[in-house]
């Protein structure tokens, strides 16, 4: 578990810089070389074809979850250079971001590992549990704290109903491993089924799948944009991969097929719908996110072979989009003025760069050839197709077909508007064009060879 | 309705309890409790189960809730004071302003 | 050998190529008006020569039709499309005529339109007319016909409305293209029809197979009703006879050439080409004859009242097409194609003579404004005389032979002759008699009638129009000693006469020249005398006036029927319901409906946190339940 | 605890029920739960609670309403949620129901610490790293609202 | 160079071309003389190939295939066949022309404008050229991007209104061709066991007929929306008035062309029972679009809604011919579909040139236009008569062979009561009349008649816009007096594809 040693180091490293005056300023470059150095060494493991089992029954480590580790953590590089602009003044979040980011990161590093539940849930909780912290660390707004505490009551409640779950499961399979689910998910029992749809509801509401997704909106438009950014992409990309992780090797049948087509279906429609007449940026993009858990969960209706595929490759293109979007959303003093969709007017006149980059972002969000979006949701309902199950294909295709509006509104208001608000530069512009540039590759290459990323998971 | 049936029972009982209270309740620290309310409720069953199995996997479990409460306590309540400093009160129906 | 031929057609194109780029403003007038005055009348003269030298080819080997192809238009499966010239007895007659009294229009028209601005447009245009005219009496396949076919009525379009500024021309002019383009569709279908049995257009090929009578497979009348409805619109037969008449906003050599001599008589042309197909269909050929003769009466009805120099002849040109479709229809088509030449004689004649008189008074076309002109302008009143006596049916003269024998087939040919039709035949021809000499009456006899400023520079026009009309003017007189249906003869035959008839033929001949002197003296009686004695004619006749005056108020009925129904149900049915409500109402809708419900979605978003966790529980509890169904 | 006015009173039933949970624990013979629930929950976390319900007295105007306006569906449904997860958790296929003691049941402290520190050494270290965390979090939180005091 | 390497080259040239002036910021000229220059690059390699390309050969020329996404059998495929030969050479030859001819009608953004124009052409080439379903369907949808952003900066004062509908109509039919496509190539794959998006490994399928016509259906609404067929058509009129000139002619030119290649290229042939199954339908629809759209473009008032709506009405044409299943309706089609290309790209030129002048699109606000600007009344005239379909021009080829093949492959050996294809064809040869009437009016007072101008005189055309506007005209009497040279090189696909879609193809168990 080398990335997870790497990762704990680092934090190690930060406390010490935060609690040493001269030493501040290097908690961020710090915090970029252990993320890059600990999602370097999982790729290498991984093209090592390290496979082992550390520890029997809690933590196994092969190639493939090596690669989601790998890539979730490069995710978490645009997330920490795109900080700079909200969290780059002394006291201000200049150490606690990076220190927080990295704690966060070591939890979500043991998801895709986690081979019994203990492990699971301990791990998901070490990555929201600094998030809570993070949301509240800008605080350039009074309500973020209103949408910290939403986020923390709902998602506490997740985490009672995940345990409530996960005791029922135990209760009848009398284990812990996540392998036991199989058995638990297939089993006609009922407080089997009983504990299994818990397990699966506190997932959805984590994700924010309708009706579970209300926190979602005020959350992310009460938290900054990195914070945004980093619920929006990494702590969903997670949850998927926990969800996989709890239905590995299962085809769903029967009633649970009902739960994961309808409820993501629900959300996807619900949340392309209610996104059209956002004016609010990060609220867009919550709406949006609810849609694309919807897409994210569609994917288990497949088998299982492809699924871990599937979802991680939706979840790297749409982290890709997303982040590419923030990175380069122009900076404010005023964060809620930053937030406006106004704001976004005629951007291409003042930034073309940033209104290209953020183009891009949307297109490929709306899944549009021949953005990689389009790859990604092509392979979710290809597998939906193979599945049997074209009707909900169909559906969740003209669901996903609604969600093109709002995107297209986003390109039309930078490109077609004329512009309003001045053109403002402030600290952490340039990192965040880099973080953009990172996201714009990673996006060119899952545009123009699909293949090659699909092979290495 | 013999002995773990009972108790796994209360368990459920405590869990919709804590979530009921989260939902009809305005004090924001009394839906903290109830949080804590639901997490019992967990504990309960997990408990009851672990001894049926004469497991300790479900104790262990335990153990991680317990820690975990604690965690979310510890990080509710300076929430909850920053809450309180920006606007004196408790209620949490103050606190809607993000919505649409 | 083949090179002639193509050339025949090709080089008016030529003479169009130059004269539309260098003498119009797409080339900024680098020609000035001699140069292309002379480019243009160079042109169908050369033709006219080639095609005399092809015709004494065509003679010296006996009259075995000439076939000069040229290229592959297309080749589809099997089927090709070749672009090949056919020169036989009919098509040298029409080339000859086409290019002969082309050519001399050609000259006529450098003096008439000597002022006009677009002068080297105008040239162009003839040209252009010409050399598809050419391609359509060259043709040997359908197709060549029908480029021709169209391109001639693209020719008539443009030279009608050659003055636009006015609207009411280019009006005219589309009237004219639209009307055709009806006809044109029939024709289309025909054609269709023909390939679909035959897997080729070459005309000769299909006659001789309808004559060698393998061509079960589609039913000659059919196609013979498709091919006449082309004809029926160039040739400005009924029902598609309206445009001719407006077709005279276009310079009067246009009116000469195009509607009078050459382009109206294709679809004579057509159905004689045909003819091998018509003999096989008797009710196509009833029909033509029917329509013929009823369009031959009617057009010269409405001559009678008309006061329009220009009208009156326009009218009696569908008139005397309309004696044509007679002769096809009861299966003289050598006797047609005779009338074709001797009318296009003596009609070009009249046309260049009204042009000659426009021209003398200075663009005044209201024969009850003219009167004694004969003084003024002599040579332009001789020719007029000998042409009218000519289309009146005096004997010795053309017309009077090519008629006679029409009347004559009408009564007597076995393919569908009637008495009747010979009578209303007979009706007609006296009628134009009747109108002829009012005409040549009101405008040459009498009192002047004209304003004192235009009477003051009447004058003779220039040699080019005069010595023009010199020669139509023979021709018209002597044109009827060309024996064109014996000449045919050998190639289309002319009709069996009904033994138990034969015997009437000089009755019928006596009856027809005492109704031609008849007509004549009628007219001379009626318009030499007071002024009272026609009008009180024309109150006795009260509403037949009207009837006729109002050209039985056919425009109207078509604009009430088709036109403007057309228009009301595009606009209030397919653009205002079709598209804008049905569709893009749903449309607009269900945009409409999206935006509204993302309104109500927003109004969930309460903001209010117990409401959230409410929405769990219901959740929790719905998915809950609603697992348990296949536990 | 759901219907008493005072949040004070609320953590005082919370506590009773806790440690009665506790008790219940005992009971059932896992001594060292019973242990920690007492010294974790009532100890420490109670005890923090009702510290901070008397810091922050706050006077809540005596006529402000007690429950959310959505307590009547909220009853409704949480009786249902009750209904379903008792039906649930009761229906499953233990229902032969051993009593505590049977079969390898009860473990004493010295079983469950030494499988705590073999098999589930792991779990112990991510708990201190979670704790470490948790602490950074803490701390972060609160050094926001204490430079919001300076700010302000 | 390879053919297939030139082939490459040519798909890839504008891709390159834009990527240097995303870079490259020159002033306003040398950004359109790169492009220009691109463009005619691009031609010239299209006319080599064009030449290079033998219409005896079966199958594919200058192809080029390489996995691209191996594991779900997409790969890179593309190539030359008789389908898409002329229509490569159309876009091919239309790309510099539409920059020369609206050289001044751009004036703002006018890099990115360039950028769009060149990715657009790409995408355009990329769906003709390409071989392999995957392939073709993320061109396909490429198109919709920088098509939707030309309309929506450069456009008329409606643009938002215009591009939405545009794009959300277009879309929709995508999304659920996108399902066909899945459930298509997947239903491939539990037959065959492999999968495949190759065209031709698709062309060898055998389906039920009840899932032939689902997709069929699936894939219709798609091709038939960006035909458009009546009634899916009304999104068109208002892409094109809000359209900048350039916009609209590659739209007219090429854009429309996509959808009546997809039906020839894979809605027809891959589906062919359920094709058989539906033709009266479909030919009622395509016949329907000649005549509706006809009456339509008869009485707008905007002149670029008369052509839009005289586009409805000449690709029924093409449709027609397609469903004829006869060899000179199918290569008739074939000719229509670049007879339109090129009329339609003339026409809406001309209307951009004089919209630069007099700044109004309403037809009433001109008059007598070729009195006062004679060379653009010549002009405008031969392309009016062009799209009348005048003997001589490449609009008569199209639309006499199509009639002609579906009428005589609709014409019964016996008349035998009512017969609808016999019907349908004679009511699509009043289209004649319908297409003369609406031109003609259009042309009537439009140069015609008094003088008549918004504001002011009116310039005649420039050096430039003549050269353009007769490089079309060449190009229109060249495919109306010569069509056989190109005929020769369609006429080997069209009569595979008549044979693709005659021939039965349902499961073998099923017969």
């Amino acid at each position: 578990m080398l990335p997870e040693h790497l990762l704990l180091a680092g934090l190690v490293l930060l406390i010490v810089t935060s609690l040493v005056r001269g030493m501040r300023s290097l908690a961020f470059p710090l915090a970029l070389g252990v993320i890059a150095a600990a999602s370097g060494a999982a790729f290498w493991l991984a093209s090592a074809g390290l496979s082992a089992e550390p520890f029997p029954g809690h933590f196994v480590v092969s190639p493939t979850t090596l690669m989601v580790k790998g890539a979730l953590l490069a995710l978490a590089l645009p997330v920490l250079l795109m900080s700079r602009s909200d969290f780059s003044r002394e006291g201000l979040g200049d150490t606690e971001f990076p220190t927080l980011l990295v704690a966060s990161l070591y939890g979500l590093s043991l998801l895709p590992s986690a081979a019994s539940a203990l492990v699971l849930f301990l791990g998901l909780e070490m990555m929201s549990i600094p998030v809570y912290a993070l949301i509240v660390l800008a605080f350039r707004r009074p309500q973020s704290a209103e949408s910290a505490l939403k986020y923390l009551v709902l998602s506490g409640a997740a985490s009672a109903t995940l345990l409530m779950g996960i005791s029922l499961v135990y209760g009848t399979t009398g284990s812990m491993d996540l392998s036991a689910y199989r058995d638990a998910i297939l089993q006609a029992d009922l407080m089997a089924r009983t504990g299994v749809v818990l397990v699966l509801l506190a997932l959805f509401l984590k994700a924010a799948v309708v009706p579970f997704h209300a926190w979602a909106p005020d959350t992310y438009e009460g938290a900054s944009v990195p914070v945004t950014a980093y619920m929006a992409t990494l702590s969903k990309a997670a949850l998927l991969v926990v969800a996989v992780r709890f239905f590995d090797g299962v085809n769903v049948s029967g009633s649970m097929v009902d739960l994961l087509a309808v409820l993501p279906l629900v959300s996807i429609v619900w949340g392309n719908i209610a996104a059209i007449r956002q004016t609010n940026l990060r609220r867009m993009i919550a709406y949006s996110s609810i849609a694309h858990a919807g897409y994210l969960f569609y994917a288990f209706l497949g088998t299982s072979e492809g699924r871990l595929e599937a979802v991680t490759f939706y979840i790297i293109v749409y982290s890709a989009a997303n982040l590419l979007a923030f990175a380069v959303l122009p900076s404010h003093t005023d964060d809620v003025v930053r937030d406006r969709m106004e704001t976004l007017d005629g951007l291409f006149h003042r930034d073309p760069m940033a209104a290209s980059l953020i183009a891009v972002a949307m297109l490929s969000l709306a899944g549009l050839p021949p953005f990689p979006g389009f790859t990604a949701k092509f392979l979710i309902f290809k597998s939906v197709i193979a599945a049997g199950y074209s009707t909900y294909a169909v559906l969740g295709l003209v669901g996903s077909f609604l969600g093109l509006y709002f995107y297209l509104r986003v390109v039309q208001r930078m490109f077609m508007l004329p512009s309003t608000a001045a053109a403002t530069t402030s600290v952490g512009q340039g990192l965040g064009k880099a973080a953009g540039v990172l996201c714009l590759a990673a996006t060119a290459v899952l545009m123009i060879v699909p293949g090659w990323v699909l092979d290495r998971f | 309705m013999n002995e773990s049936q009972f108790l796994l029972a209360i368990a459920g009982g405590l869990f919709t309890i804590g979530l009921l209270g989260v939902v009809i309740r305005r004090n924001a620290l009394v839906m903290l409790m109830c949080m804590e309310l639901m997490l019992n409720g967990v504990n309960l069953s997990l408990v009851t189960f672990s001894q049926q199995r004469g497991d300790a996997a479900g104790a262990v479990m335990v153990f991680l809730t317990f820690v975990v409460a604690t965690a979310e306590v510890a990080l509710a309540i300076p929430i909850v004071l920053l809450l309180v400093k920006h606007a004196r009160s408790l209620d949490v129906d103050r606190y809607s302003e993000l919505k649409g | 050998m083949n090179t002639p031929l193509a050339l025949i057609a090709l080089l008016p194109l030529l003479g169009f190529l130059l004269n539309g780029t260098f003498a119009t403003a797409l080339g900024g007038k680098r020609f000035n008006n001699t140069v292309a005055a002379v480019i243009a009348c160079a042109m169908p003269i050369a033709a006219f020569a080639l095609t005399i030298q092809a015709f004494l080819t065509l003679q010296s080997n006996g009259y075995t039709p000439i076939v000069a192809p040229l290229y592959r238009w297309a080749l589809i499966g099997e089927h090709t499309f070749d672009i090949t010239f056919y020169f036989d007895r009919l098509s040298a007659i029409m080339t000859l005529v086409v290019t002969g009294v082309g050519s001399v229009i050609h000259i006529y028209s450098t003096g008439y339109m000597h002022d006009d601005k677009s002068f080297g447009r105008f040239m162009a245009y003839l040209n252009l007319f010409l050399f598809f005219m050419l391609l359509l009496v060259l043709g040997r396949s359908m197709l060549v016909l029908f480029v021709g076919w169209e391109g001639v009525g693209l020719a008539s379009y443009l030279l009608i409305g050659f003055w636009f500024d006015d609207l009411a021309n280019a009006i005219a002019g589309r009237k004219a293209f639209i009307t055709n383009r009806i006809g044109d569709a029939g024709f289309l279908l025909g054609m269709f029809l023909l390939y679909r049995a035959f897997g080729t257009l070459d005309m000769d090929t299909i006659n001789s197979a309808f004559v060698g009578g393998q061509a079960a497979m589609v039913s000659a009348s059919l196609v013979g009703f498709f091919l006449f409805v082309g004809a029926t619109g160039k040739s400005a037969q009924i029902p598609l006879y309206v445009w001719l008449p407006d077709a005279m906003a276009g310079p009067t050599p246009v009116s000469a050439l195009i509607h009078a001599a050459t382009m109206v008589t294709a679809g004579v042309y057509l159905v004689a080409r045909m003819s091998g197909l018509y003999m096989q269909a008797p009710d196509a050929s009833q029909l033509m004859a029917v329509v013929g003769v009823l369009t031959a009466f009617m057009a010269a009805t409405i001559a009678l009242v008309q006061t329009d120099i220009k009208k009156v002849l326009a009218y009696s040109t569908v008139s005397q097409l309309g004696f044509m479709f007679v002769a096809l229809g009861v299966g003289a088509y050598g006797v047609a194609i005779f009338h074709v030449v001797t009318h296009a004689f003596f009609k070009a004649c009249l046309f260049l003579g009204a042009g000659s008189v426009i021209h003398a008074l200075g663009g005044e076309q209201d024969i009850r404004k003219m009167g004694g002109l004969r003084k003024h302008i002599p040579i332009t009143f001789w020719t007029f005389v000998i042409s009218t006596a000519a289309i009146a049916g005096i004997p010795g003269l053309a017309g009077f032979f090519s008629k006679d024998e029409i009347l004559w087939y009408a009564f007597a040919s076995e393919k569908g002759g009637a008495p009747w039709l010979w009578a209303v035949g007979a009706l007609t021809a006296f009628m134009t008699a009747f109108y002829m000499t009012r005409l040549l009456w009101l405008t040459f006899f009498g009192a002047s009638r004209m304003s004192h400023e235009v009477e003051h520079h009447v004058h003779e026009s220039p040699l080019s129009m005069t010595g023009v009309l010199g020669v139509l003017a023979v021709l018209s007189a002597v044109g009827g000693y060309i024996g064109i249906p014996h000449f045919l003869e050998p190639q289309i035959p002319l009709p069996p006469v009904v033994e138990s008839l034969e015997h009437y033929e000089h009755t019928l001949l006596y009856v027809s020249i005492a109704i031609a002197f008849a007509g004549v003296a009628l007219a001379v009686f009626m318009y030499s005398g007071p002024a009272s004695r026609p009008a009180g004619i024309a109150r006795a006749a009260g509403p037949v006036r009207v009837l006729l005056e109002g050209k039985y108020f056919v425009d109207e009925l078509y604009a009430a029927v088709i036109v403007r129904p057309l228009a009301w149900v595009s606009e209030h049915v397919f653009l205002k319901i079709g598209d804008k409500m049905l569709i893009d109402g749903t449309l607009n809708g269900l945009g409409a409906f999206a935006q509204r419900s993302a309104g109500w979605l927003g109004r969930a978003q309460t903001g209010s946190l117990q409401f959230y966790a409410l929405l769990v529980m219901v959740g929790m509890v719905g998915a809950l339940l609603w697992s348990w169904r296949h536990v | 605890m759901l219907f008493m006015r005072e949040p004070m009173r609320v953590a005082l039933a919370l506590i009773t029920s806790m440690s009665s949970l506790g008790a219940v624990y005992g009971l059932m013979g896992v001594h060292f739960i019973a242990a920690f629930q007492v010294l974790i929950y009532v100890g420490a976390v109670m005890v923090f609670m009702v510290y901070v319900i008397m810091l922050l007295e706050v006077k809540e105007a005596p006529g402000s309403k007690r429950f959310s306006s959505y307590v009547v569906p909220g009853v409704v449904v949480g009786v249902l949620l009750m209904a379903a997860l008792g039906a649930g958790m009761l229906r499953g296929p233990m229902s032969s129901g051993m009593l505590p003691g049977e079969g390898s049941g009860t473990f004493s402290l010295v079983e469950f610490s030494s499988a705590f520190l073999t098999r589930y050494w792991l779990v112990f270290e991510l708990t201190t790293v979670f704790l470490v965390g948790a602490i950074v979090a803490a701390l972060a939180v609160v050094n926001v609202s204490r430079r919001k005091q300076e700010g302000a | 160079m390879s053919d297939a390497m030139l082939l490459n080259v040519l798909l890839f040239l504008p891709l390159g071309a834009a990527a240097l002036l995303a870079f490259v910021r020159g002033n306003a000229n040398a950004v359109r003389i790169t492009t220009t220059a691109a463009m005619a690059v691009q031609f010239v390699i299209a006319m080599v190939l064009y030449s290079h390309f033998d219409g005896a050969v079966p199958g594919l020329q200058a192809a080029t295939s390489v996995p691209w996404i191996a594991e779900w059998g997409v790969s890179y495929a593309i190539g030359l066949d008789g389908v898409n030969i002329l229509l490569v050479l159309l876009t091919a030859f239309l790309g510099p022309l539409v920059i020369l001819g609206a050289w001044t009608a751009i004036e703002k953004d006018v890099a990115l404008f360039h950028v769009n124009v060149l990715l657009l052409q790409f995408a355009m080439m990329g769906a003709f050229l390409s071989q392999d379903l995957f392939l073709f369907y993320v061109f396909w949808e490429a198109m919709l991007i920088p098509m939707f952003l030309i309309i929506g900066i450069w456009g008329g004062a409606r643009r938002s209104y215009a591009t939405v509908k545009f794009v959300l109509y277009t879309a929709f039919g995508s999304i659920l061709m996108l399902a066909a496509v899945i459930y298509l190539v997947w239903s491939l794959q539990q037959a065959g066991g492999v999968a495949s998006f190759a065209f031709a490994d698709l062309l060898q399928a055998r389906l039920p007929l009840d899932v032939q016509i689902t997709l069929l259906a699936a894939f219709a609404l798609s091709f038939a929306i960006k035909v458009p067929m009546v009634p899916l058509h009304t999104w068109l009129p208002d892409a094109h008035v809000e359209a900048p000139t350039p916009g609209s002619v590659i739209l007219a030119g090429v854009l429309l062309k996509m959808g009546t290649y997809g039906f020839m290229k894979l809605g027809f042939p891959l589906f062919p029972d359920a094709t058989r199954l539906f033709t009266p339908v479909l030919m009622s629809l395509s016949v329907v679009s000649i005549v509706y759209g006809a009456c339509l473009a008869l009485v707008q008032q905007d002149i670029k809604k008369i052509i839009a709506y005289s586009s409805i009405s000449h690709l029924g044409y093409v449709m027609l011919g397609l469903l004829s299943l006869d060899l000179a309706g199918i290569q008739g089609a074939v000719i229509q579909m670049v007879s339109h290309g090129l009329v339609a790209a003339g026409l809406f030129l001309l209307v951009g040139m004089v919209y630069e002048r007099g700044h109004t699109r309403e037809l009433s606000a001109y008059g007598g236009l070729a009195r006062q600007i004679p060379v653009f009344g010549v002009f405008f005239i031969v392309f009016t008569l062009a799209s009348v379909g005048l003997p001589t021009t490449s609009g008569f080829t199209g639309e006499f062979l199509v009639l002609l093949g579906a009428f005589t492959a609709a014409w019964p050996q016996h008349l035998d009561g009512v017969h609808l294809p016999l019907i349908l064809s004679v009511t699509a040869v009043t289209g004649v009349v319908l297409g003369a009437l609406y031109m003609l009016r259009f042309a009537l007072t439009f140069v015609f008649g008094p003088e008549k101008a918004p504001h002011g005189p009116l310039t005649d055309l420039t050096l430039r816009e003549k050269t353009v506007l007769g490089i079309l005209t060449v190009s229109i009497f060249a495919l109306g007096l010569f069509p056989d040279s190109a005929l020769r090189k369609t006429e080997l696909a069209a009569k595979t594809y008549q044979q693709l879609v005659s021939t039965s193809r349902l499961p073998n168990d099923a017969k």
